[in-house]
């Protein structure tokens, strides 16, 4: 399932994800230092790239890269982490020219810094806007292990596995699908 | 009545009255030039066009005219005044003149004289000025762009129509509109369209270019330049360019007819409404293009001309002096 | 509807004094006016799909002396504001309503450009809540988007502040 | 013309920026945001020698509408009538790539009629996107008439579509499990008319258009695009399948029923305005394959799940790719576990086509920039979003 190339990436963690209930194939975490050569890896192997994204977490500001092979399910998604008090990645878009727009767009709605950026100024808001409308307030962030599927958490050991298993099925999975398939309150 | 005639018989009257009769009839046909307009692009894609406002639409030209009248006029702070307004007019003045060697019937003659081929073409040359000065004057950058590009084109252009215009002079061994028309015949295998088809092809392509009508309307080519030369002017500044547009066409499709679909000569009915059905065949030809074909690009537009319009009028205006000159050895 | 934005009050309020002062002559000259309103071609979002739509074959404006698309605001009698505003594009509205000579019409057509419209939402940062915060509006069409029908019936009720009087039948009920 | 300073400039600070300083015999020129061919309201600002490009930047985020913002605020099903108005033109794949990933997210088996459903309202939208687009596209290179007949052909498709959705262009026709509603009785029969109808018109298109020598002038050649350009910049869609790429995210990934239907993905390798041309032109021609399949085969039964109005999906993240009518639709949702999404993502196709257009525009004529913008099929509101 996970393509091999991912090894060079350096990568602290490669996670296997089910496609069929993420879309994703494999999720990737990286670190700011390691995020250019990742892209490198990938852009030799042939991936497009798809979007960069951003989320506000409690533990900072979470940089997801999206890439795909032309044909296939191949969704990675390259995730990096960096702090909200000095949100700084270089940018990529030296490699894939296209994510220019992609980290302006991170910058207009979180205020990430992607350093060696070429003109990185708002794309979406206008110039003279003050602020980053995507950040949250502080009470209003959750972190990681909210936010995440438990294999995940599990796999890059944010979570044990023993633990949580009594614990999971009673937090996230009777609940849903209690209100989803029970619930025809119409 | 007899005195009319011999007021008619004066010169200087018989210009003025031609004039007055000219003023209404560009007027008038302006008019309805636009609603023929749309009404034709309306046939060609299907859908009604002005229907309500009048019968048939027929009063929405009117309107039209009347509320460009009404509207304030605009002049841009940081452009030329002067030569801003001086623009539209000049547009407009020398359609006038052209009007005057028109053969559109063979008895009355305003301004008898062997050079209304030469006073057409030189003062609808005139037109481009009003377009540069047009573009200059507004201070606007696609106004600029559009006089350029109306410019360039019109310099073009003027080529290879003078070239078909002079193939057909020879052949006719003259320059007054009137005789070349009474040098050809009632039926269209005397016409010189027949007679020297190449010619009138390249004279109507170079008449569509030389109106600034689609394909070839770069200088005011709506989804590139907005409007063009005339992106600054409201009201009544652009009701003229629009009236000298419709002028103009109407003395291109009255030149073509004029040398090559022999003008008033025609069977039964008088030389007039012979003349201006084949005007307004013309015109319909040129609407009928415009509603058809996607716009051609500025170095492929100039590629027509210079590679292929202006060498084959070259060689067409050669093989009429040939012509010519064998006819009049026998 | 007064425009809330003063700034915009001394190019609205000027009145010229009329040329021919006859009524008959002014009245004729509204007709006229009501009957040769050009749009500008100025599409902002969902709504200017239906605007073109309106012109097209099968409602065809054109029928009612609505013909000519403007591009440049010059040309133009009417602005229709088909779409949501935003902070970054208000500037933009308000000039090109500015470069429009007089007499002028803006019709807000759909709900963003009346209220911001599903985008009016507690404590949003972008969208301008009505583009009658910024220039006076003639005419409301409500709809997200508006029928094409309910665009002719807007552009109407123009010819009828105009005149004063509707021109075209009513449409039946449930014929439409 | 008048000289002037750039430092005394006010205002638009994203002129000045633009302005590198001295520019002799350069101009510098701002299309758009209101300009014929800035399909909405797009602004590009081009720096132009005579009439040939230098430099161009497009300025976008003027219809940026906040979706992503409002996701956070509203339930899950609260924020599906947003996705109707992202890509307007074709409503119902957004709807799906939404609908998709919250589906995914709770893990929500939508019934069988339902994905037929879904299949065929899709590609109708997807035709009438393209018949707008083949209209639009012909306006920006001055054929006034062809957008006429692809408006008349188009609204046999809202006919059909508004009987179904109620509504004429912002479809918010899916729910989360299914679809909002079942189609009416003569559904099926009406589409087989529609697409007997659209195929007895195509060949006229060609002819009169297609095959237009002024048209191949304007189109063949122009905007080169390789097929590493685009990986790098994320094009998708026709743009990419118009430089030979054989990608489609209905084969690729396939979601919903499609590889249960046999269709062909057109592709052409000249990665020029024509070749993305005729991509979409026999696109509808796939869809048309599409649509009779499915229609041929609708199952009966219910057309959606039970899902609460208001549900809590477990934590975790989910997306959706959906091939929409300019290219693959992204949904990134992720969910705390509470009401609402925690972030929802929207990767839109136009955005990462749109960002081409530098690239792709330099060196060229202004005519042609009219004419690469529009081959590349944008909508504004979903590149600004």
């Amino acid at each position: 399932m996970i393509p091999e190339c991912l090894a060079a990436m350096g990568a602290t963690h490669v996670v296997a994800m089910n496609y069929a209930a993420t879309g994703v194939v494999a999720s990737v975490s990286l670190t700011p230092e390691t995020i250019l050569n990742a892209v490198e890896v990938l852009d030799k192997e042939g991936y497009l790239l798809e979007d960069v994204s951003a989320s506000d977490l409690k533990e900072g500001f979470e940089i997801a890269y999206h890439f795909s092979l032309f044909e296939g399910k191949s969704r990675l998604v390259l995730r990096l982490i960096v702090s909200h008090d000095a949100p700084t990645v270089p940018s990529i878009s030296r490699v894939y020219p296209g994510a220019d727009w992609h980290e302006r767009e991170c910058f207009d709605f979180f205020g990430i810094d992607f350093t060696g950026h070429p003109n990185l100024h708002y794309l979406l808001l206008p110039e003279d806007f003050e602020g980053h409308p995507l950040v949250k307030a502080e009470k209003a962030r959750k972190g990681l292990v909210d936010v995440m599927p438990q294999t995940w958490l599990v796999a890059v050991g944010l979570a044990n596995p023993e633990v949580p298993k009594p614990e999971a099925p009673k937090a996230e999975k009777p609940e849903p699908q209690n209100a989803i398939v029970a619930g025809v309150k119409e | 009545m007899n005195a009319f005639l011999l007021f008619i018989a004066h010169p200087a009257a018989r210009i003025i009255l031609w004039l007055v009769l000219m003023f209404a009839f560009i007027g008038f046909n302006g008019l309805i030039l636009v609603w023929v307009e749309r009404k034709v692009a309306a046939y060609v894609q299907r859908r009604p066009g002005p229907l309500h406002v009048g019968p048939q639409g027929l009063l929405q030209p009117l309107a039209d005219a009347i509320k460009l009248m009404g509207k304030q006029l605009v002049t841009p702070v940081a452009g030329d005044k002067m030569l801003f307004w001086a623009a539209p007019l000049l547009a407009f003045a020398p359609v006038t003149v052209c009007f005057l060697p028109m053969p559109f019937e063979g008895r009355f003659n305003p301004l008898p004289m062997n050079l209304g081929l030469v006073l057409i073409l030189a003062f609808s040359g005139l037109g481009v000025v009003s377009l540069c000065l047009a573009g200059w004057g507004s201070n606007n950058k696609w106004s600029l762009l559009g006089a350029a590009r109306a410019v360039a084109q019109s310099v073009a252009y003027e080529v290879p129509l003078l070239l078909s215009v002079m193939a057909v002079a020879i052949c006719a061994g003259s320059l007054d509109l009137y005789a070349i028309v009474r040098h050809q015949g009632a039926w269209p295998w005397q016409w010189y369209a027949m007679k020297n088809p190449l010619a009138f092809f390249i004279f109507l392509v170079c008449a569509v270019a030389e109106t600034n009508r689609a394909p070839f309307d770069l200088p005011e080519a709506e989804s590139e330049l907005t409007a063009g030369f005339h992106t600054e002017y409201s009201g009544m500044g652009f009701g003229l360019f629009f009236l000298a547009e419709y002028a103009n066409m109407v003395i291109v499709a009255g030149v073509a007819a004029a040398l090559f679909l022999g003008g008033f000569q025609g069977p039964l009915l008088p030389g007039v409404w012979w003349y201006l059905l084949k005007i307004y065949s013309i015109l319909f030809f040129i609407i009928w293009l415009r509603w058809t074909f996607p716009r051609v690009r500025f170095d492929q537009l100039l590629n027509i001309s210079w590679k292929w319009l202006t060498p084959l009028a070259l060689l067409d205006f050669a093989l009429a002096v040939v012509v010519a000159g064998f006819r009049s050895i026998k | 509807m007064a425009p809330q934005d003063p700034g915009c009050l001394a190019t609205v309020s000027t009145v010229d004094q009329p040329l021919v002062a006859v009524p008959a002559v002014q009245k004729l000259v509204d007709i006229c006016r009501a009957m040769s309103i050009w749009p500008m071609t100025f599409g902002i979002a969902c709504c200017a799909i239906e605007m073109m739509g309106v012109g097209m074959a099968r409602f065809d404006m054109a029928r009612f002396g609505f013909e000519v698309f403007r591009p440049s605001p010059r040309q133009c009698d009417l602005m229709i504001v088909a779409g949501t505003v935003n902070k970054k594009l208000a500037p933009v509205v308000k000039r090109l309503y500015e470069q429009m000579p007089a007499p002028r019409f803006v019709m807000a057509l759909g709900n963003c450009a009346i209220s911001g419209g599903p985008f009016a939402i507690e404590g949003q940062y972008n969208v301008l809540i009505g583009v009658d915060t910024i220039i006076p509006v003639d005419i409301y069409v409500p709809g997200c988007p508006p029928r094409p029908e309910a665009v002719l019936e807007g552009l109407f009720a123009i010819q009828e502040k105009v005149t004063g009087r509707r021109w075209w039948p009513e449409p039946e009920v449930g014929q439409l | 013309m008048q000289t002037f300073d750039p430092s005394t400039m006010r205002g638009d600070i994203s002129s000045i920026r633009f302005e590198p300083g001295s520019t002799q015999d350069k101009m510098i020129l701002n299309m758009g945001p209101q300009h014929p061919s800035a399909h909405g309201v797009l602004r590009i600002m081009l720096e132009l020698d005579g009439e040939y490009i230098i430099r161009a930047e497009p300025v976008i985020g003027y219809i940026h509408r906040m979706h992503e913002w409002i996701a956070e605020q509203k339930t899950y099903l609260q924020f599906m009538p947003n996705m109707g108005r992202v890509d307007y033109l074709h409503a119902m794949a957004w709807n799906w790539a939404y609908a998709g990933a919250v589906e995914r997210l709770v893990g929500i088996q939508v019934p069988e009629r339902a994905e037929y459903i879904r299949v065929v309202v899709t590609e109708l939208n997807r035709i009438s996107s393209h018949l707008v687009w083949w209209g639009a596209y012909l306006l920006d290179l001055g054929a006034f008439t062809p957008v006429m007949y692809a408006f008349d052909d188009r609204e046999q498709i809202l006919d059909i579509l508004q009987a179904v959705t109620g509504s004429r262009l912002t479809y918010s026709y899916f729910t989360i499990g299914g679809v909002y509603e079942d189609v009416p009785a003569d559904f099926s029969k009406r589409c087989t008319e529609f697409v007997k109808r659209l195929r007895s018109r195509l060949p006229m298109y060609r002819d009169l258009v297609t095959d237009n020598m002024i048209l191949r002038g304007r189109c063949e050649g122009i905007g080169e695009l390789s097929v590493d350009v685009a990986r790098r910049y994320g094009a998708t869609g026709p743009v990419l399948r118009g430089s030979g790429v054989d990608s489609d995210t209905r084969k690729s990934e396939p979601y919903g029923v499609y590889n249960r239907f046999e269709f062909r993905i057109p592709t052409y390798t000249e990665g020029d305005a024509m070749a993305r041309y005729r991509v979409r032109l026999d696109e509808l021609e796939t869809s048309c394959d599409i649509i009779e399949q499915a229609v041929s085969s609708l199952p009966e039964g219910p057309v959606s799940a039970k899902v609460a109005r208001v549900f809590k999906p477990p934590k975790g993240e989910a997306s959706m790719a959906v091939e929409g009518a300019r290219g693959k639709i992204i949904v990134h949702v992720r969910s705390d576990g509470g009401p609402k999404p925690y972030r929802v993502k929207l990767r839109a196709p136009g955005f990462s086509n749109m960002s081409l257009f530098a690239e792709l525009a330099r060196g060229t004529m202004l005519s042609d920039a009219v004419s690469i913008l529009g081959s590349l099929d944008l909508v504004i509101p979903e590149i600004d979003r």
